[in-house]
């Protein structure tokens, strides 16, 4: 099978200082990876990469097309979504306003519908029509992965869902990515916290130092004490 | 990565040598200038050139202090230079009219001083209620205020003379240094002085402690209070001290002119000054200064060259806020650090790039002067080199299309290479 | 009792001609950040434009084409210009537009002359349209009243009732956000910012004829435009409506006020014979937006109607 | 040789038209008298310098014209101006013996510098405020049926000298006359003068006095055309460039203007060439700067009889110097250095042989509204001081 | 009995309709470390901005070493005695960490808003500042610009900042934020020594900073405080549990 995304030899810069140095990997359609590895690693970068924020060089192919250096519009266009780490949701807005403009095209409806998605989030459906710069932490993760499903993505590319968050309401971002992965959107997952990339995850990757240092199943990687060692702790 | 950086800057502690070179030698450079010039013996419109270079040097270093220094971006700096000149050009009359008494002791040397302390006061008075906000808000009050004192320049006609404006003469009371002030000349000494003294003054208050907290407070007001800074209170003293100055300019520029009308004090010479410092660049101390010298030419200078030289001039300005954000100092920075890093091929790249916007330039000249002639009316006719360009010949827009695409073109180029090759 | 009716439809319509412009100054500031200084610029262009189209094929065609003109300079300058600045943060875009001011002045200078030139209100509405206590009304400003709302509620609508007018605000605090969800966030900046300044250009088209027609007519209005919109309330059409209106009738009612300080404050023992007693309310009409201006920041940061602090 | 001239006027801006009809003027006159061999055999030069009305930016433009080698300033749009110019040149003229300048002032009328300001180095070619105003009010009071006058005008020296005046001899010559309004407006800043005709409009004003001049006028008159205000304008400009224009049809026997010259008094064939002359040059003009010809004339006699183009001869030649000019004798007054000449008060009329802006419209006097030079002459204050 | 070093009394904030504190009392006594927990939102920040004076309380008051601050402005609280930290890192990118520090040590060394001195000839001042860097470990990167720090070394230079001034009370606002585990666990380690003797409130989401450091833990929960404790009584309390912690035990970090 094609992989949907394929990552060959990316590189990126700030200024002077080269940050992804030659990074390769694959999502397959429907696959949730985990994207794991120290701070400042550059998997945010990655992940920025990828969607045109961050100028890259080298190959990224997304269902075959060539996607490096596309605007970020274009990306979006081609069902590439993206959760920022920063969350980015539009606070004078209100909860439904924000959904809307998940929308990409009024005339052509994705699988979900607004109020599908308010179904699926009782949280959010609650407060539809406050503004979404009220909300708490965690609902506002909510909210931000709703507001990309909008734009009926393949793929989603979610950085840190769970940074800053209170222990419980972490639990409840976790369950939130589980179901939207049953729905068959592929899944690529920064992050931090190994008990939610491990349990959610077919496959994990590890980043060191601007490039993919280790991959493999869940399992394989609770074997390899020694990755873990050397390139999850310091 | 962050450990090459540590590397490159672990040195960066300034020695004494270095300390020498950045703080001390340019303003022995710079007075060493000043004195030289007159041995040349400049012809008058030289010196009037000069002097009104001194003023600008001295108007765009005080309004650095806020736009460089303190972040603050102010449409309204030419109050302080007027009120400072108004306040100067009153006390040359009081000097004028004394027998005797105060005022008979005051020599018109000293007006710069007064200039600075109308120019400072009006910063008390104005500044207070204006730096409670940094940002847009300032910028937007600064603009009222300016053309607030501006209409009412035109309404308290003993104070700003209405349109005449107010006069006076530098040919009174005592004597400093033997200079009488009469002719242009012993003028150039006056100026010349206080432009040196002005610099030095504004450049040591950087390094003072208020003159590090105004740069902090640019940066971070929020994190400036938590160090125990009023942040409002930094902005405020900065404030004075950039109206001081540019009031010092405003007394130079009294002398110099003996004239001040309300025009002084509106939006267009706030204006210029702006663009005088960025066009500087306002992030280096030497910026204004810059900006100041080459402005300045341009405004007394080119103008009688071209009458389009505004047009000229908003293109330099539109450029370097596109291209170059720091300004010529930033050019000139660059231009040595790159030539210090990676040597003759900086250099070369450089040049090809100069030679590019100099064939550029070639096709927008003939099109501005072909066409400033042509809606002038008078029927001349653009003749340089002995050409003959008149609006319908196809020489002329052979001119002006050939050398704007072989120029950008050729910067295109330039700028394709570079980004290919360097990261 | 006559004053009071004439200032009242003066100020109004002046009111009304500041609105036009400063609604294009709200949409592009609200929008998109950036205080565009040239924006009595383009509004300069829409009249001079006019002037050139109407010459050749009379006012209608002008009263339609030198807008989209207008606006067409407008993208063009956001797509070649601006833009590229706008990484350097909003400073960096209000000192662009302040060169840009700079240049369309002296490109306009070039082309159309240093002075004033003959833009004349259409002939179709060049008539006193009825006579009041023995002063005639002309048709023109009842035409000006009517383009004026009609402009209200279209930008009104196409504010408050789109999915683009969603798309733009939150592509102003989140333009990389917006991005990602698939919105062309750099089209639309330029498509606002053209609009905003073919808005400017209406006015120049209406207001050229008006008033004067000349190179100075840009930076005579420019700063009383950010006065509109300062005390208005940023990115508040409706505060511009009213920043507008307010505006025009303070200075047209400071006009026609035959006092002075000395009668005013007289009882303070101000005589007539003092320099500030002599001071006329009239004379005080050019100052008073911008001491409006300052007021307002000082007390009232986000203006009249505005939803935060400029 | 060439005697330079620096012209200091707008050149752009709200009075550029004006002080471009000045320069246009003086070119044409230079050219004249570089045709019939030069100013005592020197060729003669105009240095065009723009000072937007501004007396600072005047005085930069001034150095820069002596700079460039001009020992004749001519200046003439506003009087705020002209009075900086006095100033710094008399300043010069201490500083710099040997290397004087002289000014020669083409129509900035503030009495004051005819009077208490008078200097050696100054000339007026143009009848100063006062003297025209004796001519305004005597129309005034000649008119039984005008009882209240509305006066308005620019906030500055002259806008000021001309409200004084008007004051001064209405209350001596018609105590009845009421003066219902007077009003100072910034100069060249307002743009609709609307509210202010309204103010006319309503004080019931049976005539309006104004000195407006450049796009003042123009406007005010466009403004009071299109409010339908008919009562009689006596102006000082009413032949601003432009104005014709905005007045049209509407404006014919209602505007007045007091001046040296309109273009339909009866005077020489030579004069009637010379103005032929003038219009075909420069179309989109009209000859209307006469005291500018006379002023270039009179410098050129003046180098003729001294036989020098040096600044201090010329004026001392001039002093005095009576001309027979194509309108009537002309004198330069020694004591105060003021021009004496024909007034007359012309009004806009559609009955004319010469036209003005191609409107058909023109200016038209009568023998009953010249004044003759003897008449305007005024007392003086003046006390001067020759080297 | 000297007055605490900060007391909170019946504290509210509201924005407009929006009760964010609701009736916070607290007491912390000199010298100790508190620790401040809460689920998202719950209005610590909120707090810290209150207590700091960058915001004003609605109604209550705050007190520290017995002196009322709820209305002074952040810069004269900071004088007498209390200085913070920020969430998200605030130092001033543009300036060379050195004079990063030195900004927080001059007000201290009664250098205010002098314009007749040069800072590089205050002797005492640049002492100061080195002894601090070497302090917290930044004198090798003493002359680096900010901007360029590593994330871990930013967050170390925050705390640096914070306590230039010698302020007696501190107060950090989730220092560890985004590092690794070893990072979080030398910045515990600095801050217990470069708190030593001096009061501390932290504002965590890491339960092991919070425990490790903490001699006593309040929970805040919609703007009130739930429960106050030692932290064995804290992570005991069922309510705490329920509002905050969730079901699942410490969170492994990676
Ligand atoms: N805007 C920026 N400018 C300069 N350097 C940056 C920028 N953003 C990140 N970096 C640097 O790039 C490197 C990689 O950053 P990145 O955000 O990708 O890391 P990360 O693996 O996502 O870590 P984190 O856990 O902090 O999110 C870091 O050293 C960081 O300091
Ligand atoms: N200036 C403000 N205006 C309106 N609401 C505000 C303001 N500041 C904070 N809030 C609201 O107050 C609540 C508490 O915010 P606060 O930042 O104190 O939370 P926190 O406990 O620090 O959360 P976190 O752990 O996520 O940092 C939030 O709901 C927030 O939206
Ligand atoms: C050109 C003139 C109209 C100038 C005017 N008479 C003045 O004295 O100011
Ligand atoms: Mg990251
Ligand atoms: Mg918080």
């Amino acid at each position: 099978m094609e992989p949907m995304l394929e990552v060959r030899d990316l590189n990126a810069f700030y200024g002077k200082s080269h940050v992804l140095r030659g990074v390769n990997m694959e999502i397959m359609p429907g696959e949730v990876i985990a994207l794991l590895g120290r701070n400042g690693v550059g998997r945010s970068t990655t992940a920025k990469a990828i969607m045109g924020e961050v100028a890259p060089r080298g190959s990224i192919k997304f269902k075959g097309q060539e996607i490096a250096g596309l605007e970020s519009y274009r990306i979006a266009h081609l069902g590439l979504g993206y959760v920022p780490e920063n969350r980015d949701i539009f606070p004078t807005m209100t909860v439904r306003q924000n959904l809307v403009l998940g929308i990409k095209d009024m005339k052509t409806p994705g699988r979900w519908s607004i109020e599908q998605m308010l179904e699926m989030f009782p949280n959010l459906k609650a407060r539809a029509d406050n503004p979404a710069g009220v909300l708490s932490g965690g609902e506002k993760q909510m909210l931000t992965m709703c507001r990309t499903l909008m734009g009926d993505p393949d793929l989603i590319i979610i950085d840190e869902p769970t940074e800053g968050l209170a222990p419980k309401i972490v639990h409840q971002v976790g369950d939130t990515i589980a179901e939207i992965a049953k729905a068959g959107v592929a899944i690529l997952l920064v992050e931090q916290k190994l008990s939610i990339a491990l349990r959610i995850a077919a496959r994990v990757y590890v980043m060191g130092h601007g490039e993919m240092v280790w991959s493999g199943t869940p399992d394989e990687f609770r074997e390899r004490e020694d990755v873990r060692r050397e390139w999850l702790e310091v | 990565m962050s450990d090459m950086a540590t590397e490159n800057f672990a040195n960066l502690a300034p020695s004494n040598a270095q300390k020498f070179r950045m703080r001390v030698l340019p303003f022995v450079l710079f007075a060493a200038v000043a004195v030289l010039i007159p041995l040349f013996g400049p012809s008058r419109s030289a010196y009037s050139l000069l002097n009104a270079i001194g003023i600008n040097i001295v108007f765009a270093l005080s309004y650095n202090m806020l736009l460089g220094r303190a972040g603050l971006l102010s449409f309204g700096h030419a109050v302080y230079f007027g009120l400072g000149g108004y306040a100067a050009l009153h006390a040359m009359g009081m000097i004028e009219n004394a027998d005797g008494g105060f005022w008979g002791s005051v020599p018109v040397f000293a007006m710069p001083l007064v200039g600075f302390a109308g120019g400072a006061l009006a910063g008390a008075v104005i500044g207070w209620p204006s730096c409670r906000r940094a940002g847009t808000a300032f910028a937007m009050i600064s603009l009222g205020v300016a053309e607030l004192i501006a209409a009412m320049g035109f309404m308290f006609g003993s104070i700003f003379g209405g349109e005449e404006g107010i006069s006076g003469d530098r040919m009174n009371g005592p004597e400093v240094f033997g200079l009488s002030l009469g002719p242009i000349g012993e003028v150039y000494w006056f100026i010349a002085f206080w432009t040196v003294l002005a610099a030095l003054l504004i450049f040591a208050f950087t390094r003072t402690p208020l003159g590090r907290m105004s740069e902090a407070t640019r940066d971070n007001p929020q994190r400036v209070e938590f160090v125990g800074y009023d942040p409002t209170r930094v902005r405020y003293l900065v404030f004075i001290a950039a109206g001081g100055f540019a009031g010092l300019a405003g007394g130079m520029s009294a002398v110099n002119y003996e004239i001040f009308t309300p025009e002084a004090l509106s939006l267009l010479p706030s204006g210029f000054v702006l663009i005088m410092t960025y066009v500087g660049g306002a992030r280096y101390f030497a910026g204004p200064v810059l900006g100041a010298i080459v402005l300045t030419y341009m405004q007394s200078n080119l103008s009688d060259f071209t009458e389009a030289w505004l047009l000229y001039l908003g293109l330099l300005f539109i450029t370097i806020v596109m291209y170059a954000p720091n300004g010529l100092a930033g050019i000139v920075a660059g231009l040595w650090n790159g030539t210090r890093a990676t040597g003759m091929a900086y250099l070369k790249t450089w040049a090809a790039r100069v030679v590019a916007i100099a064939i550029a330039m070639v096709g927008v000249i003939v099109l501005v002067e072909v066409a400033v002639r042509k809606s002038n009316g008078y029927g001349e006719v653009f003749e340089p080199f002995g050409l003959h360009l008149t609006p319908g010949s196809p020489l002329t827009w052979a001119l002006v299309i050939v050398p704007l695409i072989v120029g950008l073109g050729l910067l295109r180029h330039l700028a394709r290479d570079e980004q290919e090759a360097g990261a | 009792m006559e004053t009071v009716v004439f200032s009242l439809l003066n100020g109004v319509i002046y009111g009304l001609l500041l609105f036009m412009l400063s609604s294009g100054l709200t949409l592009i500031f609200s929008m998109m950040g950036v205080l565009n200084f040239a924006h009595a610029s383009f509004y300069m262009l829409g009249a001079y434009f006019a002037y050139t189209i109407s010459s050749v094929s009379g006012f209608w065609l002008a009263l339609i084409f030198a807008p989209i003109l207008v606006g067409l300079v407008g993208a063009a300058t956001e797509r070649w210009g601006l833009r590229k600045v706008h990484a350097n943060g909003h400073v960096a875009e209000l000192l662009f537009t302040f060169g840009l001011a700079y240049l369309i002045d002296e490109v306009v200078k070039i082309i159309w002359g240093r002075n004033s030139v003959d833009y004349r209100v259409p002939e179709l509405l060049d008539f006193p349209l009825f006579t009041l206590y023995g002063t005639q009304y002309p048709a023109y400003r009842i035409f000006i009243l009517f383009v004026a709302v009609a402009m209200l509620v279209a930008l009104w609508l196409l504010l408050k009732r789109t999915r683009a007018g969603l798309i733009i605000q939150a592509a102003l605090t989140h333009p990389e956000m917006v991005g990602h969800l698939g919105h062309n966030v750099p089209r639309i900046f330029m498509t606002v910012f053209g609009v905003g300044c073919a808005l400017a250009g209406l006015a120049g088209v209406i207001g050229g004829n008006y008033l004067v027609t000349d190179p100075a007519m840009a930076i005579s209005i420019g700063p009383i435009v950010f006065v509109v919109v300062v005390v208005g309330g940023l990115g508040s059409l409706e505060g511009a409506f009213i920043a507008s209106l307010l505006l025009g009738l303070l200075q047209t009612f400071a006009v026609s006020i035959d006092a002075s300080f000395a009668d005013i404050f007289g009882w303070l023992g101000l005589g007539e014979t003092t320099e500030v007693g002599r001071i006329t309310i009239a004379s005080l009409a050019p100052m008073l937006p911008f001491l409006m201006l300052v007021l307002i920041l000082m007390v009232r940061p986000r203006g009249l109607m505005g939803d935060r602090d400029i | 040789d060439t005697v330079k001239i620096g012209f200091i006027d707008p050149l752009s801006g709200p009075f550029g038209p004006t002080g471009d009809a000045g320069l246009k003027q003086f070119n044409f006159a230079a050219d004249q008298i570089n045709e019939n061999g030069g100013m005592a055999g020197n060729t003669v030069e105009i240095l065009p310098f723009d000072n937007k009305v501004n007396p600072k930016e005047s005085l930069v433009q001034l150095q820069k014209a002596i700079d460039q080698g001009a020992r004749f300033i001519v200046q003439g749009n506003g009087s705020s101006v002209a009075s900086a110019i006095i100033d710094a040149v008399n300043k010069h003229n201490t500083r710099n013996p040997g290397d004087e300048v002289l000014f020669l002032n083409y129509a900035a009328v503030d009495p004051a510098f005819t009077n208490d300001r008078c200097s050696f180095w100054h000339f007026r070619f143009d009848s100063d405020a006062d003297m025209k105003m004796e001519a305004l009010t005597d129309w005034v009071t000649k008119n039984e049926d005008i009882k209240k006058v509305y006066l308005i005008g620019q906030d500055y020296s002259f806008g000021k000298a001309v409200a004084a005046a008007a004051e001064r001899m209405l209350a001596e010559k018609a105590p009845d006359v009421e003066i219902v309004g007077n009003e100072l407006h910034p100069l060249g800043k307002v743009k609709d003068f609307t509210p202010y005709i309204q103010k006319i409009i309503s004080s019931d004003a049976d005539a309006v006095i104004t000195g407006n001049w450049g796009q003042d006028m123009v406007l005010l008159i466009k403004a009071a055309i299109s409010s339908g205000s008919d009562v009689p304008y006596l102006t000082y400009y009413g032949g601003s460039l432009g104005a014709a224009v905005a007045m049209g049809e509407q404006a014919v026997g209602s505007v007045y203007q007091v001046s040296e010259v309109n273009t339909n008094l009866p005077t020489t064939d030579a004069q009637n060439a010379l103005i032929d002359a003038y219009e075909a040059k420069y179309p989109n003009n009209n000859y209307y700067f006469h005291r500018i010809h006379m002023l270039m004339d009179m410098m050129d006699m003046a180098a003729e009889k001294s036989g020098s183009t040096d600044p201090k001869d010329i004026a001392m030649a001039l002093e005095g110097m009576v001309v027979d000019g194509p309108y009537g004798t002309v004198t330069m007054r020694a004591d105060n250095h003021q021009i004496l000449q024909p007034l007359f008060v012309s009004v806009f009329s559609d009955n004319v042989q010469r036209d003005v802006e191609n409107t058909s419209l023109g200016w038209a006097s009568t023998d009953a509204d010249r004044i003759e030079a003897e008449d305007t002459k005024t007392e003086t204050t003046c006390k001067m001081e020759r080297p | 009995m000297t007055a605490p070093a900060l007391k909170l009394t019946d504290l509210h904030k509201s924005f407009g309709p929006a009760k964010i504190i609701q009736g916070v009392n607290l007491e912390i006594e000199k010298g100790e470390r508190h620790a401040i927990i809460g689920p998202n939102g719950a209005g610590k920040s909120t707090l810290f901005n209150l207590i700091s004076g960058q915001f004003w309380p609605t109604s209550g008051s705050v007190e520290l070493n017995g002196q009322d601050i709820s209305r002074m402005k952040p810069h004269e609280v900071n004088r007498r005695g209390l200085s913070r930290s920020f969430q998200v890192s605030n130092v001033f990118t543009n300036m060379t960490v050195r004079e990063n520090v030195r900004c927080g040590v001059l007000y201290s060394m009664g250098h205010g808003y002098s314009f007749w001195r040069n800072v590089g000839n205050l002797r005492e001042v640049q002492e100061k500042t080195s002894a601090i860097l070497e302090h917290v470990g930044l004198i090798d990167k003493a002359n680096l610009p900010a901007a360029l720090l590593p994330y871990a070394d930013q967050r170390t230079l925050e705390i640096a900042i914070t306590i230039a001034g010698g302020a007696g009370v501190i107060l950090l606002d989730e220092p560890t934020a985004g590092m690794s585990h070893s990072e979080t666990d030398r910045a515990v380690a600095l801050i217990e020594k470069a708190t030593e003797g001096k009061t501390l409130i932290i504002v965590e989401h890491d339960m092991g900073v919070v425990f490790g450091l903490a001699d006593r833990i309040s929970v805040l929960v919609y703007g009130e405080i739930i429960a106050t404790g030692r932290p064995e009584e804290i992570r005991g309390d069922p309510r705490v549990r329920e509002a905050y912690l969730g079901d699942e035990n410490l969170e492994g970090v990676a």
